[in-house]
């Protein structure tokens, strides 16, 4: 009876929040498109019949055809499955950094405080996007993987802030005195009172990690610096961009484009959709 | 506020020597040898030990690092590997642009940004509030190279408005003619940017305002009548200001990355060009640089912020 | 009885840094050379101002926060010298009741969830012995069993301090401080709790550090009470001879301050001039003399020691001398 | 509301004062020349894709730096239309019978951009500087090599072996700079030559690094049809993104591409009223090399298999859409005079098939990938660079090429650091795509490639025959003993395949037809921008 009404009024805000609404269709969507590719479009590889090279949109190829005579519709839509994985790899990265720099910062204070709070200023104040250019130019191989490594280590700045603010917010309450009173171990302390509460900012800004994840991934590999192997939306427009065609073949850089814009607003408008439902003040009764 | 000063600028010296060790080591950590890519196929083994001791590069890595600070002291970045000039001439060159790039757009994003959010703050959860909400959300979805090279296609090419690329045309008369010019060239590129980060200072000011407006000193200026309009944009729009501007020094770092896509497309001589050339060139002397002298912008920026900010708001103490 | 709880020259000082290039700080003595005994069963209540470091003093006791200086004796042991596991098992002998019930309970965590945790951590019982416990503790306090699976955020403040206290009982401690525990709740809840303390004080035997910052709330319940300001205890004493012959000049203002049941009673309410002194600046001397009313010259140059008449500790220049009355202030009122 | 007013100001009058801080490159508006003729007058710009590293004529050999450059620096061999190499400041060059003497003269009226003329002092300076300070690969032509300047206009080269493409190789890549300038400067190695005095046809007047860099004609280029270059000025500017270069050309911004453009580019231009498209071929060609250090590899049948099993023009078709010729033996078809006809085994899938059946390779464990006697799969990384959008799209053709025969690539696509790190150094790698560069005479630079100690051959070839028969070419007197020798070559080459030549790249450029005259030439180091093409280019009126 009880168990569900906590988060009643919250479900009722993002429902009727309208961008936060349009913001979790579009991601489940995505999911559904990801989880569902091969039913979707049959991947492609290699290299088409040259007849059918730079095709613009048709019955047959939806979004047209590359330099390679291989159906757009269908690299879009693996490119999906490559967006996912890589914002799913980025977060976690982001999490598994940014979440105990937080916690020793915000819970232990002192020396742990000064280096992480330290590091995370450092790592807000590289000029990520180049950094990241040069990082994976560093490594032997860009894998999709890699690349999504490399974007999940620039990312945990934002995830410890967050996890260090609650920590230290959560530091102050009496409730953790109490637990600590109660001689209550401190990885249980950590886990069910900390964390529990900063789950939900931190969901809201793994989210826009998420969001950018993809970006970068797009600007790496558009810059020639990421998987060449993927099929990545960013992949698709390096290949327009290197083949001319951005000004020839509109349709070889407009969807990866949109696919790309449909996948940041989305999970733009869900984290926006459940800051607004969790901000009391913001929903106006 | 000079301790408040004093203890800014000692964070920020520690920011940015480690800064510039982190460079120092991911520099020197690519794992192919740095001097392969200048070595023509056919050089000999003499001249790439030559080309190794020219720069330093035959050294252990501590000895390097040393030296490397110690030029650092005298303002001296290394030479480029490539174009065998001082990486600090050449970054002279490249900043100006890039700057008058960033400051031309920060403060077009702050004056459209703030009374966007402000109002949409003000407006929260009607159809205006998710209009603009949506809109500057849709800015930083567009992939960036394809909104530049769009607004050129239609700006440049099709409506022939502005010119295709470049920050001035060549032998411009000085004066007025020139500033002209360079404000045509610098339109298409600002707008690329503005839409990249409007939505940050928009929502921003959104949630600050929301904060601000159910704060007892706004109800009070209610109370005692003040007209509607001046609580919004006077009282409440001045406090809601400073997350923003702190926001703004922050943002700068990554205003960088992408000035990176932005002047490469609209071929802009700035420093993002020069990283993503350097980049492919792999010439690591200049990238190097480009971090450094970006961390100290960037440094000296949040630093100027804190203190505009504390300028600002009263409530923050200089303590 | 014996000595359950032994504290000796108890100090708490902080430092506060004034900047970066400065050298030196300000020391604050929050508490300043504290020292009792707590028997088993026995309530000591301290009371005091805000600031005159009583929590802080509670919180020193369970290791909350780490003193400076002293000793806190449990059982013979120093438990100020303890570390790591044998800290946290040494915790389950004394629990923490809070000031603010709103506060003291996770609000994402299921009452029932808030009163097994403990026990589960400290390995006392298996997890459904532990609900059957938590079960019968919600009984003990006063709530119904169906509370069980609720969030803090559907309960009174009343109930959430019957729920902190049920979660202290399940660890079965030996001493309980309880600080301020009902300064947050209305009037008419007020009584119900302290007789709650009363009730669960018969049934189990434990020993209370009752903290409050007025003497009506430890007037019911405690069996000695100290008067602390400004970090120190100025008077320590049985209840009744504290209300039958209060010595300090602070513990009479305090007794004046009671409300008294019959408003025509007419006794004169002595009203303390000023706030409580800065600790960063206390006065020289005597702590209490800017605010004494029967203050002397030598209270502004020396400082006084806690003095043992009779079993009752008064710490002032009245009666530094053996206890005899210096003469010299007779001339004012209520000294 | 006073704060935020003083906030704008300052960020205005920060504006203001970078644009007035930027602006220090001098104005450079002179009285326009004299009309001459018809022709004369005009400015040309010219689309590039990246600033010179270098204005240093001694130290730079980048692309971008080089199409300045030999405007300024004219040297003293060109290439024809036809990509022989012929005299084009100095008169033919005389070689001694032996072989030992080398004189070269020097035409007449030539003078230096500040009105020195040029003098064998020049000539002779250039070339102990590089050999002083171990400048450029060229220095290593002039190990043992004596020069006397016979007069003003002329020197003698004495070499102490035969070296017939001595002058050619030297003459075609290394610039000329003055010695009265020069011998002043401190250091030759980072000397940044910011205002180059010159030679050529065109004067660098003024730039901008990173945005343009104007030349003007000089006064008098004996070489120009007229006496001097018909265009006032040609102006280089940057473009990093090929696609805003292409658009700049569209909307006039630039007339002319430096660079190659991209097919869809260009097939799209040709079908524009007002532009020209030209194409003209590569100096070097695509292959596929391999490791002979690699045990599977090591069997010539495997070799042989995977140069049966690619289908060249598939490849032209994908990797470089159709722009391109097909290698049919190991000499590029541009220099046809050298191919003897020992061509590469044709495209046969099925007679591959047979021979890898033959020589016991089979599928044991049906895997679809064929095994060899010990076991182990066919299966070989490919590395190539990842920044080379042709090599990787080559990767994905010849992978599905392969499979048809039972081998399996695995295309590596990885920094070109660390390709050529791999390639020159640890020897880790199985097959490459790369590209060979410009092969200027090929008599001689075939055994810069494969010469068993040839620092290029990281493929690991050892052959003795081909080793005597390349050391009998470098030094051949006559074209009898060379052609002999070059098919031995070929030959062993052919027999052996260390590398698979796959194609020749067509390369694309393209003008506005506001102006005309141009002449193409091989290459896209050389294009429409040699100077023997921008030296009588004009603007059509």
């Amino acid at each position: 009876m009880s168990k569900e009404k906590r988060y009643e009024k919250e479900v009722k805000a993002f429902l009727s929040h309208r961008l936060g609404m349009i913001g979790l269709i579009g991601v489940a969507i995505l999911i559904l498109i990801a989880v569902f590719a091969p039913f979707i479009a049959e991947p492609v590889s290699g290299y088409g019949e040259y007849e059918e090279k730079l095709l613009p949109p048709s019955s047959k190829y939806w979004f047209g055809t590359d330099d390679m005579g291989l159906d757009l519709f269908s690299q879009v839509i693996w490119g999906t499955r490559s967006s996912i994985r890589v914002g799913i790899i980025a977060v976690f990265i982001a999490i598994s950094i940014g979440v105990p720099v937080g916690l020793l910062s915000g819970y232990y204070k002192g020396l742990f405080d000064t280096i992480g709070m330290g590091l995370t200023e450092i790592f807000l104040t590289i000029p990520m996007l180049p950094l990241i250019i040069v990082t994976a130019a560093v490594l032997e191989t860009t894998s999709i993987n890699t690349v999504a490594f490399i974007i999940g280590i620039f990312s945990w700045p934002s995830i410890a802030r967050i996890t260090r603010s609650t920590a230290l917010k959560i530091c102050g309450m009496q409730y953790l005195e109490a637990a600590k009173c109660l001689g209550i171990k401190t990885s249980k302390i950590i886990f069910k009172h900390i964390l529990v509460n900063a789950s939900t900012p931190i969901f809201v800004n793994l989210t826009i990690i998420m969001a950018t994840s993809i970006i970068t991934e797009s600007a790496i590999s558009f810059l020639g610096l990421g998987d060449p192997l993927a099929h990545s939306w960013g992949k698709i427009l390096n290949n327009a961009h290197l083949s001319g065609a951005f000004g020839t073949a509109w349709w070889f850089s407009l969807f990866p484009s949109i696919a790309i814009m449909i996948f940041v607003v989305s999970f733009n408008f869900l984290s926006m959709g459940i800051r607004d439902a969790l901000n009391p003040r913001i929903s106006r009764e | 506020m000079g301790k408040y000063l004093q203890k800014r600028i000692v964070k920020g010296i520690i920011t940015f020597f480690i800064t510039i060790t982190l460079t120092f080591l991911i520099v020197r950590l690519m794992p192919a040898d740095p001097t392969t890519m200048l070595m023509d196929n056919r050089l000999t083994v003499a001249q790439q030990e030559q080309m190794l001791e020219d720069f330093g590069l035959d050294k252990p890595l501590p000895l390097q690092y040393v030296s490397f600070l110690g030029n650092l002291f005298k303002g001296d970045l290394g030479l480029s590997f490539m174009q065998k000039r001082p990486v600090m001439d050449i970054i002279k060159e490249r900043l100006p642009w890039t700057l008058l790039l960033m400051i031309v757009t920060q403060a077009i994003t702050l004056l459209i940004g703030i009374p966007l959010g402000v109002y949409s703050g003000y407006r929260r959860g009607s159809k205006i509030d998710h209009f603009i909400n949506g809109i500057s959300i849709f800015g930083i979805s567009i992939f960036v190279p394809w909104l530049g090279f769009t607004l050129l296609y239609i700006f440049g090419y099709q409506l022939k408005m502005f010119p295709v690329g470049g920050a001035f045309t060549p032998g411009i008369e000085q004066g007025l003619p020139y500033i002209l010019d360079v404000i045509k060239h610098l339109v298409l590129p600002v707008i690329t940017l503005v839409f990249l980060y409007l939505a940050n200072y928009v929502l921003y000011t959104r949630g600050s305002i929301i904060d601000v407006l159910s704060e007892d000193y706004i109800r009070t200026a209610r109370a005692k009548g003040l007209k509607e309009k001046d609580v919004l944009w006077k009282h409440a729009t001045k406090n809601a200001m400073i997350p923003t501007v702190t926001s703004a020094g922050m943002m700068l770092g990554s205003m960088v990355g992408g000035a990176v896509l932005t002047e490469t497309v609209f071929a802009y001589p700035g420093v993002g060009r020069m990283i993503y050339q350097a980049v492919g060139q792999q010439d690591y002397p200049i990238l190097q640089g480009a971090f450094i002298i970006l961390a100290l912008s960037v440094i000296i920026m949040n630093i100027v912020t804190d203190i505009l900010c504390a300028y600002l708001d009263p409530r923050i103490k200089l303590e | 009885m014996e000595k359950l709880l032994e504290v000796r020259g108890l100090k708490k000082y902080f430092a506060l840094n004034k900047g970066l290039f400065s050298k030196g700080s300000t020391i604050i003595k929050a508490v300043d050379d504290v020292s009792f005994d707590l028997k088993g069963g026995e309530t000591l209540g301290v009371v005091g101002e805000s600031g005159s470091g009583k929590s802080t003093v509670g919180r020193s006791i369970l290791r909350l926060i780490e003193p400076t200086a002293g000793e806190v004796n449990y059982k013979g042991e120093n438990i100020l010298s303890l570390k790591g596991e044998s800290l946290r098992s040494f915790r389950k002998n004394a629990q923490m009741i809070f000031q603010d019930p709103y506060a003291s309970l996770n609000p994402r965590m299921r009452v029932g969830d808030a009163i097994i945790e403990p026990i589960l951590s400290h390995n006392l019982m298996s997890r459904g012995d532990a609900i059957d416990k938590a079960v019968e503790l919600l009984e003990k306090v006063g709530l119904d069993k169906d509370y069980f699976d609720r969030f803090p955020h559907q309960f009174s403040g009343g109930q959430r301090q019957r729920i902190g206290i049920a979660r202290a009982l399940g660890l079965e401690p030996e001493v309980i401080v309880a600080d301020e525990p009902v300064s947050a709740l209305d009037v008419s809840v007020q009584a119900q709790i302290i007789n709650l303390f009363k009730d669960l004080q018969e049934e189990f035997g434990f020993a209370y550090l009752f903290i409050a910052h007025d003497l009506s709330v430890v007037k019911y319940l405690s069996d000695r009470i100290a008067v602390m300001y400004l970090g120190e205890i100025v008077e320590l004493c049985k209840k009744e001879e504290l209300f039958e012959n209060p010595m300090h000049p602070y513990t009479k203002a305090l007794i004046s301050a009671i409300p008294k049941p019959d408003p025509r009673i007419k006794e004169k309410r002595i009203i303390l001039k000023g706030d409580i002194p800065s600790h960063s600046n206390p006065p020289s001397g005597c702590k209490f003399s800017s605010r004494c009313y029967c203050v002397m010259d030598i209270c502004k140059e020396k400082h006084p020691e806690l003095i043992d008449y009779n079993g009752h500790k008064v710490r002032c220049h009245l009666f530094s001398k053996g206890g005899e009355n210096n003469g010299e202030i007779s001339s004012k009122e209520n000294c | 509301m006073k704060k935020r007013i003083i906030s704008i100001l300052l960020v205005l009058v920060l504006v203001v004062g970078m644009l007035a801080g930027c602006s220090s490159g001098q104005s450079s508006e002179e009285p326009g020349k004299q009309e001459e003729g018809d022709k004369f007058g005009g400015t040309l710009n010219i689309g590039t894709f990246a600033d010179p590293d270098t204005l240093n004529p001694l130290v730079g050999n980048d692309m971008a730096g080089s199409w300045i450059l030999n405007l300024i620096y004219p040297t003293l061999m060109v290439l024809d239309e036809n990509g022989i190499k012929q005299p084009y400041i100095i008169e033919e060059p005389e070689i001694s019978e032996d072989g030992l003497t080398v004189t070269v003269t020097l035409k007449d009226g030539f003078k230096w951009q500040d009105g020195t003329p040029l003098s064998s002092d020049d000539l002779i300076y250039t070339y102990e500087t590089l050999y002083e300070h171990q400048l450029q690969w060229q220095y290593e032509v002039l190990e043992g090599v004596e020069m006397k300047a016979v007069d003003e206009k002329t020197v003698e080269f004495k070499l102490s072996k035969p070296f017939p493409t001595f002058i050619t190789t030297l003459g075609f890549w290394q610039r000329i700079v003055p010695a009265h300038i020069w011998s002043e400067v401190e250091d030759v190695k980072t000397f940044t030559n910011d205002n180059p005095v010159g030679l050529g046809p065109f004067k660098l007047t003024e730039y901008e690094r990173g945005q343009y860099y104007v030349l003007e004609s000089v006064e008098e280029w004996p070489l120009s049809p007229e006496g001097r270059p018909y265009l006032d000025k040609v102006v280089y500017k940057p473009y990093p993104d090929v696609n805003t270069m292409v658009l700049a050309l569209k909307s006039g911004d630039i007339d002319l591409t430096a660079k190659e453009i991209p097919v869809a580019a260009a097939r799209e231009l040709e079908n524009e009223e007002g532009f020209t498209v030209e194409q003209n071929v590569s100096l070097g060609y695509e292959h596929m090399a391999i490791n002979l250090r690699e045990p599977l590899l090591q069997d010539v049948k495997v070799r042989t298999a995977m140069a049966m099993a690619i289908d060249k023009s598939k490849v032209i078709d994908f990797a470089f859409d159709g722009d391109g010729i097909e290698m049919t033996g190991i000499i590029s078809p541009v220099y046809e005079q050298f191919q003897i006809g020992n061509d590469l085994p044709s495209y046969d899938v099925e007679g591959a098939k047979k021979l890898l059946e033959e020589a016991g390779y089979k599928d044991t464990d049906n895997d679809g990938i064929l095994n060899a006697p010990n076991g182990e799969n066919l299966s070989f990384k490919v590395i190539f660079a990842n920044t080379v959008t042709e090599h990787e799209k080559m990767a994905r053709v010849l992978v599905d090429q392969m499979k048809e025969i039972g081998i399996e690539l695995i295309p590596d696509p990885m920094d070109k650091a660390l390709q050529t790190d791999k390639l020159y150094n640890t020897h880790e790698w199985q097959l490459t795509i790369n590209t060979w560069g410009i092969l200027d005479d090929v008599d001689s630079s075939v055994s810069t490639l494969f010469y068993s100690t040839a620092p290029l051959n990281w493929m690991g070839w050892k052959n003795d025959v081909a080793d005597k028969a390349m050391d009998e070419m470098k030094s051949s007197l006559s074209e009898e003993i060379t052609m002999k020798n070059m098919d031995i070559f070929q030959k062993e080459i052919i027999a052996d395949l260390p590398d698979i030549p796959v194609f020749v790249k067509k390369l694309n450029f393209a003008y506005s037809n506001d102006f005309a005259g141009f002449k193409m030439f091989p290459s896209n180091l050389k294009g429409l921008v040699d100077p023997q093409s921008l030296q009588q280019v004009y603007k059509v009126k």
